[in-house]
């Protein structure tokens, strides 16, 4: 059976926008940072399919979506060392407990 | 050295010595703006005597003592200065305030330097608004001269002073902001294709491109945010609160001088760049300006508060300034710059009186002084003065200015503007009712309260203002010819422009 | 391609050797010596900005990865400078007890999210700016969270980060969506591709968030106020000047070189945005208390007067933008500079505690307000003339109502700035601020910045220099 | 002649002079200037009137001279005020009068006003009065004259309330200037109307008789009348103001408040009769181009002086009686002047109205003087704390007698040759109107008499101490007023004074004269009758007539009107919604503005909830809006 760009771009969105309900609506802030990564991944993949389907003859996507996963390793350390900061000072990652600061 | 650039570099250099000097070292201090005010004075009439010489020599150009430097030359922005005959009297007016200003402020409570730092900003600002050919540079003086008030009736002023200072702070932003948009409408239309843009109004004079579809947008823009300043009804509540908190000396200069700025302006930018625009809707500003003359008096009559009272009067007078300026005639115009003199003589001697009044008595509130003319017969009989020359008393100098705006006025036959020139007229009597029944009450009849009884008169410094001040408003007021002609002269580029 | 390519790179390069050098000082010098990595950091900081002062020729590297442009070389410098002050008034905090340790990083990471800006300065590839907008902004979390035992730090620094993310991850979701549509993600490739299809506009939807995001528009702004409420005082200098300013330059770029063909629907989104980002923000900042909270607001608004330059697409806003970014920058680093040794010397950051300050710190108040009334816009001050050039920029494309907005705007901005003034003026405080004297690099700095100030405004040059070499649409 | 500058210039250089150095100089030496100034300026108008009145007539005519002019103010190419002198008939009687009154008054005050707070004062302000009163007659335009007659008003306001301590000098000096002013109102418009269709100030030009002059304003209509008409009819409104036509009359007899020689001076002989003076200066152009507006001023003047006769009959302070028989007189001057036609026999109105102007001025000036020392002699202003002064007061009794019997109409008085011209001149307008003036010539010599017997004869009442006469310098005035008085009757006015500029030969009407003396002589016997001794009849007559006898007590409302007028409605029902106003809609508006600011500001807090998942919402929600707004509506 032959795959098309559709299925892949399919498949992406679902994660994107999953990435986007996971990200408003889980109540644990790493949660949050995993929703973040469904989002990431889903942006990844887009630039692989369409490198591949569309622009096979270049590398722009495939280099790009490499180099968006090394970033999104960074914010992830970045994020979970923030966390666990957070961790120590209140002693939970709920992410309605982040509400110090507002108005 | 251009001789009108010392009219800014003379306070800014007064400024810069106040900075230098100890804040404690009153005698330093006074010395230095005692020094600045004088020079700025003799510098002004200086220049009147220069200026009238050139005139006499045979000099026509528009503009004299011209200079030109090039500032911010990818906008075509120059540092460019020139005055002709209106530009010359209102920088006399603003050193003649700002001299007598210094010496009614010769006793500051506390924080006297600062006082004056401020003090002389705001006089960097009305100096260089004056002499400026460039919208930009002028603009920017405008507001160079508005926000030291803030500070100046916040700190130093009295009453409500700090919801006085922000309301007339941000009233008067207001009206810069129309402005600002009126002045870059003016710019980005301000030459023909292929030339280059020009900020010069002089120039833009000349051109006259500007299309009429949008000289009637930019014409009540640019005419409202300096009428903002020039106490245009309704945007005239800053002035009352403002200058009823204010201390003395400014209450003399933001009266004597800022609120000129505002016809000035319109007058200079507004109606002088854009005249087809001002012919098709000056019928609007003049219901406006109409109203504001009766509409202050008549406020005017039943405030309590000596201030506030002077203050309405103010927008009366003003109101009469801006009136004249859409009459768009020689005479009704060459009247409404004597008035912006004259009243900017009187109400700075008003406010002069009023701050050395309330300085002994230590109220404004008129129903708790009274016959006070027994106790200080010299600042009693000035205030009767002022009065007089406010009410229209000739041989003062609001007659004049009256005489010619309604003169001029009358000469527009259609029955629109008969009739707001009838209800302006009618000011001469309202105001009568208000002066007189300050009059009657503040200084007539007996003492109310027994300690005004141990008031002191006026002091030599106080004298000496008050004196230098009365001694020009019945100098326009005895021989006004020549200020007329002055004036008159410099109105033909104007009307030049206005009949197309 | 050869290595001389990376001769183009030597502002980067200067800067990473001034990083490489902090670096190994900050591991290697002893305790002792370490003492001075303020002033090192300072003059080495000075010395990469004064060599790399003047603007080199245009010049593409690597493939057109590397883009170099004169006036892309003059923002780097007033980054660069800006930094350089923020680094002389971080001396103060860097030395309080908890901190003193780990001085050495916080100069290393904010050079490091210098070095982003850089990048994405000089980017010529969707890439190289996605590498320099992350470098740029995830370092900046762990400034934010630098007081880790504060919780604000910590909670200010998890907003940031999670909604930065977020933000990247639209944007990166609009930028794959461009590269589907146009097959390539060089800037000087994409402009051909852009016809204006429905996919491409939502494209550049989701691509604007990013830099909105960074520029802290409306209504991408509300990590914003919590951000720099919590943030080390130094750090939310640096936040609010040197990203913001960089941010906004890239976007100008940007919509300029790359989304020129949609030129159309971006001036109808900013049209909005600039108002919605002034109007609201300054409704926000009338109440504000906490004066760190109420220049997050004000730097808001700011953010909004900054894309007036932006809107017309013309070489007079590209000038007006550097130039308003500079006097910003001081402007805003003179205000920071103050809060900052206030807050360092007595703890106290609520607008109400700055009520008699004129009284105990003369010199502090006056140049506060000075900055304020650099902020406000009003003259002689330098603020007066980046307004009126950016107003005169968008007014130039006929964007007359927009400008009248955001005039009026000034009127409220007006109201909060004098809100500051009237407290350290006018207002009389029981407990007033004790009287200090500052630092040595805090005096130099704040110095420098009324002298900006003061000055900028009135010496046409830097801004006709900086004119040279703008270009327009 | 142009030494007659000095007349001029003298009195202003005394005033400051008086006015600079005021309390520094000792109170005599400064009376002494003063009077000593006035006394050459009276020499001077006096040789100046000689010359004048002996230069020989072109074609008959006295000519009228331009001593100079100075251009003062220019408003157009064609309007522009000049200050200068003009000598004509009226002008040179006028200074003679001016300068007559004002030196008596002078010498007067020196002892009347002796030891009083302020002298030096009182005689700066007295001689800015006749600065500013000589200034106006002698304009030559009229805006010259509008100029000094609004300086005369100041002088007036000045001097009214002189006395600033007293509450009613105060009000009564405001009231004065107040409703003057509104009169001038009238007359600068009627002055901008008049010289916007003439393009002139000036009397020469206007007095020309040249018909082409009008003929810009001719078929320009307002409201049913010719533009032309209410020129000079608003401009006669400024003369009905000054003059105390009524119903602008209420101000005069409230400036009684002021120092009696000060109402002697102003309020009596002078400044009052500008009014007439007014009409008189512009009268070609009232004769021939606004006829009607003749006929309302002889309206005007005839229903104010029956109405001020008749207030005159009730009032018991003695300077409210003089007040008001100077306002009926000077209606009768106004009547005059109204039906007078122009030239020869037709001229004979204008001429009377100057004679009675100048022959009132001497005799009522003489009258105030005399109450002066009356009320000088026993401190009170009411009839009722008089009676039997005349042994105590013989100089003063036998002025004042002269003068009543001259204001009366009695022959060989002054008063009886002037008004006598009046009458006739009446009579020939109109029977009807003459009789009225004739009925209101008695009511006169009624009121006088009434005056009269009150304040010399009758019972006297308890003084606290014994009344006496004057001072010299109080009686001197007196008696040369009285010794004028006697024999101005005699002087061939008409000879000086016309409407043409002719000579006029006054005859007089022996049917109206004998007629009038009648009518005096009855109103006369019957004042004997009920005021020499003390008798019930006039409270009989006033109980029962009460409300008539309290209307006119009252001045028949007028007052208490114009308070309404002024309080009710300007105060409180203009002024103070308007400042109400503007505190509340238009100042409200603006702090509406910033309240709403704080409220919006408020009110958006919830939108920063502090939860960062709530920020990432908007983030998405605006990046969604911002797409569907450019993929739709772009």
């Amino acid at each position: 059976m032959e795959i098309h760009m559709e299925y892949y771009l399919v498949i992406s969105t679902i994660m994107f926008f999953a990435g986007i309900y996971g990200f408003i609506t889980r109540r644990n802030l790493l949660a949050i940072l995993i929703s973040i990564e469904l989002i990431l991944n889903s942006v990844d993949m887009n630039f692989v399919v369409f490198n591949r389907y569309l622009f096979p003859e270049q590398m722009e996507g495939l280099f790009f979506s490499l180099f968006a996963i090394g970033i999104s390793a960074c914010e992830t350390a970045v994020a979970i060392a923030i966390i666990i900061n957070i961790y120590r000072n209140i002693r939970n990652i709920q992410a309605k407990n982040l509400n110090q600061l507002k108005d | 050295m251009n001789i009108l650039s010392l009219f800014v570099l003379i306070p800014v250099l007064t400024l810069c010595g106040l900075l230098l000097c100890k804040g404690d070292n009153i005698r330093q201090i006074r010395t230095i703006v005692a020094t600045g005010a004088s020079l700025l004075l003799v510098l002004a009439v200086g220049l009147v005597i220069a200026f009238l010489n050139e005139r006499a020599g045979g000099n026509n150009a528009d503009m004299l003592f011209t200079a030109n430097a090039v500032w911010y030359e990818p906008l075509n922005i120059h540092y460019s200065v020139g005055v002709d005959g209106i530009s010359v009297l209102m920088l006399l007016l603003s050193a003649i305030i700002v001299f007598t200003g210094t010496f009614a402020s010769w006793k500051m409570p506390f924080q006297q330097k600062e006082y004056f730092i401020w003090f002389y900003l705001l006089s960097v600002g009305v100096f260089g608004f004056f002499i400026s050919l460039d919208l930009f540079t002028m603009f920017m003086f405008y507001e160079v001269a508005l926000i030291p008030m803030y500070l100046l009736i916040g700190v130093w002023g009295s009453g409500k002073k700090e919801y006085a200072a922000m309301k007339l702070t941000l009233m008067l932003m207001g009206g810069s902001a129309l402005l600002l948009v009126g002045i870059l409408g003016i710019y980005f239309h301000s030459a023909g294709a292929g030339s280059p843009l020009t900020m010069n109004i002089t120039e833009i004079a000349k051109s006259s491109v500007m299309p009429v579809e949008l000289q009637r947008w930019f014409f009540p823009l640019t005419f409202i945010g300096f009428g903002v300043l020039g106490a245009l009804f309704p945007f005239h509540t800053w002035s009352p609160d403002g200058h009823a908190s204010a201390p003395t000396a400014v209450s003399m200069l933001h009266a004597g001088v800022l609120m000129k700025l505002g016809g000035y302006g319109c007058f200079r930018v507004a109606i002088f760049l854009m005249p087809e625009a001002a012919r098709e809707l000056s019928w609007i500003f003049i219901i406006l300006t109409g109203v504001s003359v009766v509409y202050g008096a008549y406020s005017a009559i039943v405030q309590t508060d000596l201030k506030y009272i002077n203050a309405y009067s103010s927008v009366s007078h003003c109101g009469l300034v801006l009136f004249a300026i859409l009459m768009l005639n020689q005479t009704a115009m060459t009247g409404a710059v004597l008035q912006m003199l004259s009243h900017g003589l009187m109400t700075a001697l008003f406010f002069a009186l009023i701050g050395m009044i309330y300085g002994r008595t230590h109220t404004r509130d008129i129903r708790e002084m009274g016959g006070l003319m027994k106790v200080i017969p010299f600042l009693g009989a000035c205030y009767v003065i002022a009065g007089l020359a406010s009410l229209g008393l000739p041989g003062l100098s609001g007659f004049v200015a009256e005489m010619s705006v309604f003169v001029g006025a009358f000469q527009e036959t259609d029955t629109f503007h008969r009739i707001f020139t009838i209800i302006a007229c009618t000011s001469i009597v309202i105001t009568a009712v208000y002066i007189l029944r300050v009059v009657g009450k503040l200084l007539y009849g007996g003492i109310v309260n027994e300690h005004h009884l141990e008031l002191t008169d006026a002091v030599w410094y106080e004298r000496f203002s008050v004196i230098v001040l009365i001694v020009a408003i019945a100098g326009i007021g005895l021989a006004p010819l020549w200020l007329s002609n002055v004036i008159q002269d410099s109105l033909v580029p104007v009307l030049n422009q206005l009949n197309f | 391609m050869g290595y001389a390519n990376f001769l183009y790179m030597k502002e980067e390069l200067s800067l990473v050797a001034v990083i490489v050098i902090l670096l190994l000082y900050d591991i290697f010098g002893s305790q002792k010596s370490l003492r001075y990595f303020q002033p090192v950091a300072c003059v080495l900081l000075l010395v990469h900005t004064l060599v790399n002062l003047l603007p080199s020729g245009e010049a593409v590297a690597f493939g057109g990865m590397y883009h170099n442009t004169p006036i892309g070389n003059i923002v780097k410098s007033i980054l660069s400078f800006g930094t350089l002050l923020v680094f002389m008034q971080a001396g103060n905090w860097l030395q309080s007890e908890k901190i003193i340790i780990r001085r050495g990083e916080f100069y290393v990471v904010t050079l490091s999210t210098l070095l982003g800006m850089y990048f994405m300065i000089s980017a010529g590839h969707f890439l190289m700016y996605f590498i320099g907008i992350e470098l740029a902004s995830i370092p900046t979390a762990t400034l934010v969270a630098y007081d880790k035992y504060r919780n604000k730090s910590a909670e200010a620094a998890a907003k940031y980060i999670l909604s930065a993310v977020f933000a990247s991850g639209l944007s990166l979701y609009g930028l794959s969506l461009i590269y589907g549509t146009t097959g390539s993600l060089y800037f000087t490739d994409v402009p051909a591709k852009l016809d204006g299809s429905p996919i491409q506009l939502m494209a550049f939807a989701f691509f604007f968030v990013g830099l909105g995001f960074k520029l802290s528009l409306v209504p991408f702004h509300q990590w914003t106020p919590d951000t720099y409420e919590g943030a080390p005082t130094s750090v939310t200098a640096y936040l609010s000047v040197i990203s913001k300013g960089s941010a906004a330059f890239v976007l100008m770029a940007l919509l300029f070189k790359v989304f020129a063909p949609l030129v159309k629907e971006w001036q109808a989104i900013l049209y909005g945005i600039i108002i919605l980002t002034i109007t609201l923000a300054n409704i926000f900042a009338i109440r504000q208390q906490n004066i760190k909270r109420f220049f997050a607001y004000s730097s808001i608004s700011q953010a909004g007067y900054i894309m007036l330059g932006v809107i017309g697409g013309n070489a007079l806003g590209m000038t007006g933008l550097v130039y308003y970014v500079l006097v910003y920058m001081l402007s805003n680093l003179a205000a920071f500079g103050v809060i900052s040794i206030v807050e360092h010397r007595s703890g106290k950051v609520t607008i109400d505690d700055y009520n008699g300050l004129y009284a105990t710190n003369p010199r502090l108040s006056v140049v506060m307000m000075l900055a304020l009334f650099s902020l406000a816009g009003i003259p002689p001050f330098a603020g007066f003339f980046s307004k009126f050039f950016i107003f005169a920029a968008a007014a130039e494309q006929g964007f007359y109502v927009l400008v009248f907005i955001a005039l009026l705007n000034t009127i409220i901005s007006l109201y909060y700035y004098l809100r500051i003034v009237k407290a350290m003026f006018i207002n009389k405080s029981d407990a007033p601020i004790a009287g200090f004297t500052s630092d040595a690099y805090t005096r130099v700095s704040l110095l420098v910045c009324s002298l900006g100030i003061l000055l900028l405004g009135i010496a046409s040059c830097v801004y006709e220099n900086i004119g040279r070499f703008s270009f327009g649409m | 002649m142009e030494y007659s500058v000095l007349i001029l210039l003298l009195p202003f250089l005394s005033f400051i002079a008086l006015g600079l150095l005021g309390t520094k100089l000792k109170p005599v030496v400064a009376g002494s200037i003063g009077t000593a100034v006035l006394g050459i300026c009276a020499l001077l108008a006096y040789a100046t009137a000689a010359t004048y009145f002996s230069m020989p007539r072109m074609d008959g005519v006295r000519e009228a001279i331009t001593l100079f002019t100075v251009e003062w103010l220019r408003f157009t190419d064609t309007l522009s005020i000049e200050l200068g002198i003009l000598l004509d008939p009226i002008s040179v009687m006028m200074l003679v009068v001016i300068t007559t009154v004002s030196l008596m008054v002078h010498i007067y005050s020196l002892g009347y006003m002796h030891g009083e707070r302020g002298f030096q004062r009182y005689y700066s302000f007295l001689s800015l009065f006749t600065f500013s009163m000589l200034g106006l007659v002698v304009a030559t335009n009229i805006f010259q004259m509008y100029i000094f007659w609004e300086l005369v008003g100041v002088s007036s306001y000045l001097l009214i309330g002189f006395y600033y301590t007293k509450p009613e000098a105060v009000a009564a000096s405001k009231k004065a200037f107040i409703v003057t002013r509104f009169a001038d109102l009238g007359f600068l418009i009627g002055i901008l109307i008049l010289s916007y269709y003439t393009n002139t100030f000036s009397f020469d030009v206007l007095n020309a008789g040249d018909a082409s002059l009008f003929s810009k304003a001719a078929g320009t209509t307002f409201m049913g009348c010719s533009v032309m008409s209410w020129a000079m009819a608003l401009i006669f409104m400024g003369g009905a103001g000054k003059s105390a036509m009524f119903p602008l009359h209420i101000w005069l007899p409230d400036a009684m408040e002021g120092p009696t020689p000060v109402s002697a001076l102003i309020h009596a002989a002078t400044m009052v009769v500008a009014g007439v003076y007014l009409v008189a200066r512009l009268f070609p152009v009232y004769s021939m181009e606004t006829p009607e507006v003749l006929v309302l001023i002889a309206v005007v003047g005839a229903f104010t002086a029956l109405y001020a006769a008749v207030v005159a009959c009730v009032q018991t302070d003695i300077k409210r009686v003089l007040a008001f028989s100077t306002i009926s007189q000077i209606g009768f001057m106004m009547v005059s002047l109204g039906v007078s036609g122009m030239g020869g026999h037709e001229g004979l109105g204008y001429m009377a109205s100057m004679f009675h102007l100048f022959t009132h001025a001497m005799f009522k000036a003489l009258l105030f003087l005399c109450a002066g020392a009356i009320i000088h002699a026993v401190h009170s202003n009411e009839m009722s704390h008089m009676g039997g002064l005349r042994k105590y007061m013989p100089v003063t009794h036998v002025t004042f007698l002269i003068a009543c019997l001259a204001i009366a109409g009695i022959p060989p008085f002054s008063g009886f040759f002037s008004k006598d011209e009046i009458l006739a001149a009446t009579f020939e307008f109109s029977p009807v109107l003459g009789v009225v003036m004739s009925f209101i010539a008695g009511l006169t010599a009624f009121y006088m008499f009434r005056l009269y017997y009150n304040i010399f004869w009758g019972e006297e009442s308890r003084h606290e101490h014994t009344p006496h006469e004057a001072p010299k310098s109080m009686t001197m005035p007196l008696v040369f007023l009285a010794a004028v008085t006697v024999v101005a009757g005699f002087i061939p006015f008409g000879h000086f004074v016309s409407s043409d500029g002719t000579a006029y030969t006054i005859h007089l009407n022996w049917a109206v004269a004998g007629a009038s003396v009648v009518v005096a002589v009855v109103a006369i016997a019957i004042a004997t009758a009920l005021y020499r001794k003390k008798s019930p009849v006039p409270d009989r007559m006033a109980a029962a007539m009460p409300g008539l006898h309290h209307a006119a007590f009252r001045r028949f409302y007028m007052d208490e009107l114009y308070l309404f007028i002024t309080k009710r409605i300007i105060f409180n029902c203009v002024s103070r919604p308007i400042a109400w106003f503007d505190r509340h809609v238009i100042d409200g508006f603006f702090n509406g503005l910033a309240y709403l600011s704080q409220r919006a500001s408020y009110a958006v807090r919830v939108i920063q909830s502090g939860q960062v998942q709530q920020y990432a919402y908007v983030i998405l929600l605006g990046t969604v809006v911002i797409a569907a707004l450019v993929l739709w509506l772009l």
